[in-house]
């Protein structure tokens, strides 16, 4: 369970997007987000998923970590793509059931929006998916840092980001033995009658809480003796390099989002 | 009641990318009232076998018994609930599932979740708590506010509470100081005897393991590569390190002694008593026979 | 000699409006010398922690002066006192602040505003001290204990810290992290020749240790040399610890009636003694 | 165990910032790792105790904390599991839920004290978080339709956390760590 959940998503690898630095990749998919609803006719849309296709593909990330991912996704996407296909009532009719009448600009729509939704997906999951969430932190710290003048603590978020992430996998360890400790003690999250298993929640929460809560205290002791005294004249220690390869990344970003404005209606 | 494991794997997370493997074809017998010892270097599976002593885990391969109870691979065990009640675990830092207002109802929480009515379950808290060393007032305390050393003693009289007739412990001397560390080992011994429980003890310590048990089960890499009488076990010192185990403290001293004498002693002593009154009489007969 | 540390009669109590209950501490007075060895020793709750605390300024003595490198600590030059001191916690879990264990090495030297190749530097000199710079990148939940609470004595060190504490550092460890442990901080000394205060139950530990220093209750009850910590004898056991494994075995053969001639607290000594008093006659 | 005794401002800091570290994962956790399974409900009736968690992280240590907590452990959530384009709202709709829920527990100095202005505050947050949701996901659907349908199963997770939250602060406020 928790390997799966930890793991399941970075997957580390050599490729051109992998190794692109964090601010490069944050910016270039914050960017795209936005772009893309630019996109409003078939040629913008057909860039739009070529576009990915690509990124896709030099990501070098195998489909099946990216169908796995979707796999939540799809129904919403079906159900998209049905919705529009029911309520939009423009242009020729394409197929008449009686009780159903499918119009053009409906199925238009339609495909429209589930290229739409598919591209964000995909584009969103290839940045977590190429990118370690320590990675992903120290890129938004660094991008973040002008916002220290207007008194923003980026750089103690970036800290509490990085202990969270750290900590995730010591308190998914913590739950799995409190509540099997509890389980061995009849009172059990997982069988039974309802009632039951919502009384079981107390038995698992408060112990974990306490514990986190000495954590944090040992913890606080700890970066205390080791010197911490927040954000100010400390040094990095992790670097970020920003080289040609991002710059690049980012000449395409215009060109394409160019184009975008360019074809579309 | 007797424990039997026979065939038992089991992999954690089985079915995903990250199936891995920590025990494979265990066959382990633990009859009733036997005083058994786990021991195993770090990783061994000795935590993933315990757990299937109570249907915590339940094996992918392979059955447990446990008493009249089967639990096979593959079939859905339903009501486990009497099966837990039957064997307490005492995790290792067992302090950490505290978590009631005060210690009386901490304690009477495990017996409660089975059935036992609030009188029966306070009157074994009462009792309970003396049997772990600790003064009765301290029952109407909040559990948070005792010492490291007194919330184990608490935590481990919750599991009492529940009257197993199989107590399974993981280290649970972990972290406390060597008195501490004496008296509850020495109260679980004295659990052992007087109430015949069966007691199952996973530990890092060769020297509880030779002092307290009948019988000592080795885990290597998964599996379960030995089980004997402590004599059995520690008498033979290259298995051990095959499994990157030690002999027990006062065995290695027995062979320093006997390299010193040029010959065994009759026997391997367990104890320091033992050996001491060994090699006293050792040390005569040598006299006595110049 | 130059003193490291000291405590002139220090008093510290958590609870001071409740003078019922004792304090944590109880006039405590004791000194360390550049390059010693000192353990602590005592039974839970004797106050062993406390005093850590008081040590690096995280508590302030009601009573009595804590001293370090000559300089009673105050508030003013307490992050100086801590850059000169190293210390290494019971869990390893919870003193690992860094992502990786390179991160973890580095993050006193990003406290204190140490500059980028120099870091690097010292991330690295430091882990391979401790035997763990084939470990640079992975993180702490796929460590053992034992290399976890390496990598703590490597972040210590890369301070180059003056004087090395150790909370019990080694138990919550299993044999073989314990071991480990020991053996880097023994190592450690004869390298550098640092100055070590561990803090332990064991008193196998104790044993490598220049002074013992033995607590009970809040309060100091004997400083000398092992030997003479242990010589102590049934006092210890009183007091919630033990005696070490060869003095109890002498004890035990002289009930038993085997000829010995003194007291040893290493089994080399006890086996020397018996060959001499039995054998070699 | 009085946690200021003497400390310093500077370790009262950090602590703080630990604190709202740990949150984050503890909420992270609960949505991940902890499910009771309803007989209703969307996705096979599995409900995570993420809600819950966010509740209580509020109560206990009131508006910032809890805004960080819902939105930096349920945001990670998403990025980590296949909805990395939720993320963007679950940080707005949790941090402000977050935020609500703190702010009105820790209204006047009640500390989250008083059960009844906690219920309240978790009630009050129900809507926002709700309608952020849905405006939300009406933009990446494109669609008004389509969003309607998480309704009921962001009302059956609320009304688990509330149900769940009550008693365990109940619980935590009388241990002496947090008096
Ligand atoms: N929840 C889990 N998910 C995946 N693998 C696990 C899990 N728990 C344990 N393992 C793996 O299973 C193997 C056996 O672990 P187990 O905890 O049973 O060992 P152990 O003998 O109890 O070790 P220790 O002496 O350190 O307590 C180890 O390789 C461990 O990494
Ligand atoms: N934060 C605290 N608030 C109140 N009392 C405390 C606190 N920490 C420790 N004490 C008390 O102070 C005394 C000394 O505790 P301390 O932690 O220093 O002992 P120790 O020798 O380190 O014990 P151990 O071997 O268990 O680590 C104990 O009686 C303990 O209950
Ligand atoms: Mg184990
Ligand atoms: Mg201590």
């Amino acid at each position: 369970m928790m390997e799966k959940m930890i793991f399941g998503r970075y997957i580390p690898g050599e490729s051109f997007v992998h190794r692109l630095d964090p601010r490069s990749k944050l910016i270039f998919v914050f960017a795209f987000i936005l772009v893309v609803f630019l996109a409003n006719n078939i040629v913008t849309y057909a860039l739009l998923l070529a576009f990915t296709l690509l990124v896709i593909l030099m990501s070098r990330i195998r489909l099946y970590f990216l169908i796995n991912g979707l796999k939540p996704i799809i129904i919403l996407l079906v159900f998209t793509f049905f919705i529009h296909i029911l309520f939009t009532r423009e242009g020729d009719i394409l197929l008449d059931l009686g009780f159903l009448k499918v119009y053009e600009e409906g199925l238009r729509q339609g495909i429209f929006i589930s290229v739409r939704f598919l591209v964000l997906v995909f584009m969103t999951s290839i940045l977590t998916l190429t990118t370690s969430p320590i990675s992903i932190t120290d890129g938004i710290e660094v991008l973040l840092n002008p916002l220290k003048k207007i008194k923003l603590p980026v750089h103690e978020l970036a800290l509490m980001m990085s202990i969270a992430l750290r900590f995730i996998p010591t308190l998914m360890d913590e739950t799995d033995k409190i509540m099997k400790a509890q389980m061995a003690r009849g009172s059990d999250l997982s069988a039974g009658p309802l009632k039951e298993r919502i009384k079981a929640v107390v038995p698992l929460l408060v112990p974990l809480f306490v514990s986190a809560f000495k954590r944090a205290e040992d913890l606080a002791t700890a970066m205390e003796v080791r010197g911490y005294r927040g954000g100010e004249g400390r040094t990095r220690y992790r670097q970020l390099k920003w080289d040609w390869r991002d710059t690049l990344c980012l000449v395409v970003f215009v060109i394409m989002t160019a184009l975008l404005v360019f074809y579309r209606n | 009641m007797d424990i039997k494991l026979q065939q038992v794997s089991y992999a954690y997370s089985k079915g995903t990318p990250f199936e891995k493997y920590a025990l494979f074809n265990v066959d382990l017998t633990i009859p009733h009232g036997t005083y058994q010892a786990i021991i195993g270097h770090t990783g061994s599976g000795k935590s993933t076998i315990l757990q299937h002593f109570n249907g915590l885990l339940k094996p992918s391969e392979g059955q447990v018994h446990i008493g009249e109870r089967v639990i096979v691979a593959g079939k859905k065990a339903k009501e486990l609930k009497p099966v837990r009640q039957k064997v307490g675990i005492v995790f290792q830092f067992p302090e950490h599932q505290l978590f009631e207002e005060t210690v009386l109802k901490d304690i009477m929480f495990g017996p409660m979740n089975f059935g036992v009515s609030e009188q029966v379950a306070e009157a074994r808290a009462r009792e309970l708590i003396k049997l772990v060393g600790l003064p009765e007032d301290i029952l109407n305390k909040s559990p948070f506010d005792l010492s490291g050393g007194q919330m184990r003693r608490v935590a481990i009289a919750g599991v009492l509470a529940m009257d197993p007739e199989v107590i399974v412990l993981d280290e649970p001397t972990a972290g406390l100081d060597p008195r501490g560390q004496k008296e509850i080992m020495d109260m679980f011994y004295n659990l052992h005897k007087e109430r015949g429980l069966t007691t199952i003890l996973v530990t890092h310590s060769m020297e509880d393991a030779a002092r307290y048990a009948d019988q000592i089960a080795i885990m290597h890499e998964g599996r379960c590569v030995l089980n004997g009488t402590p004599h059995e076990i520690f008498s033979d010192s290259d298995t051990l390190e095959k499994y990157r185990l030690e002999l027990p403290h006062i065995v290695r001293f027995q062979r320093k002694i006997e390299q010193l004498m040029k010959k065994p002693l009759s026997k391997i002593c367990l104890t320091e008593e033992e050996l001491a009154a060994e090699v006293a009489h050792a040390l005569r007969e040598g006299r006595d026979a110049k | 000699m130059t003193e490291i540390l000291s405590f002139n009669n220090v008093s510290f109590s958590y609870t001071p409006d409740n003078p019922e209950l004792r304090n944590a501490v109880q006039d405590v007075s004791f000194s360390i010398n550049e390059g010693e060895w000192i353990a602590i020793v005592g039974h839970n709750g004797s106050g062993k922690s406390t005093m850590v605390k008081l040590v690096c300024g995280l508590l302030f003595p009601q009573d009595g002066e804590v001293r370090v490198m000559r300089n009673v600590l105050t508030e003013e030059n307490l992050w100086e006192v801590r850059s000169n001191i190293g210390m290494v916690f019971q869990n390893p879990d919870n003193q690992f602040v860094g992502a990786t264990v390179q991160d973890d090495v580095a993050f006193a030297l990003e406290n204190s505003g140490v500059p980028y190749t120099e870091m690097v530097d010292r991330v690295h000199s430091s882990l391979a001290q401790v035997k763990m710079d084939k470990f640079l990148n992975h993180e702490p939940h796929h460590l053992s204990g034992g290399q976890k609470q390496r990598v703590a004595i490597a972040g210590a060190l890369a301070m180059r810290p003056k004087l090395l504490i150790l909370d019990e550092a080694t138990s919550m460890l299993d044999p073989q992290g314990r071991d480990e442990v020991l053996k880097t901080v023994r190592a450690l000394r004869e390298e550098i020749g640092l100055t070590v205060l561990s803090i332990t139950h064991d008193v196998e530990e104790a044993l490598f240790a220049d002074r013992v220093l033995f607590m009970n209750n809040g309060q100091k009850y004997a400083e000398g040399t092992p030997s003479e910590i242990f010589s102590l004898g049934d006092k210890l056991v009183e007091f919630g610890l033990e005696l070490p494994f060869a003095m109890r075995m002498t004890k035990l053969f002289k009930d038993n009636g085997v000829l010995l001639e003194g007291q040893h607290m290493s089994e080399e000594e006890l086996v020397n003694d018996l060959w001499t008093s039995n054998f070699n006659k | 165990m009085q946690k200021t005794l003497d400390y310093s401002s500077s370790r009262n800091k950090t602590f703080d910032l630990i604190i709202s570290a740990l949150l984050i994962s503890l909420v992270f956790v609960s949505t991940v790792f902890l499910n009771i399974k309803l007989p209703i409900g969307g996705q096979g009736g599995l409900v995570h105790l993420g809600t819950g968690m966010l509740f209580i992280a509020s109560i206990m240590f009131g508006p910032k904390k809890g805004a960080l907590a819902g939105s930096l452990g349920m945001g990670l959530f998403d990025l980590m599991s296949g909805w990395t384009i939720w993320a963007p709202g679950t940080i707005i709709a949790r941090g402000l839920q977050g935020y609500i829920v703190g702010k009105i527990a820790w209204s006047k100095g009640r500390n989250g004290n008083s059960i009844g202005f906690n219920l309240f505050g978790m009630m009050v947050s129900i809507p926002v978080m709700v309608v952020v949701y849905y405006l939300y996901e009406s933009i990446i659907f494109g669609n008004w339709i389509i969003p309607l349908g998480s309704i009921p199963g962001n009302l059956v997770q609320n009304a688990v956390g509330m149900v769940i939250a009550i008693p365990v602060c109940l619980v935590l406020k009388k241990t002496p760590l947090f008096k």
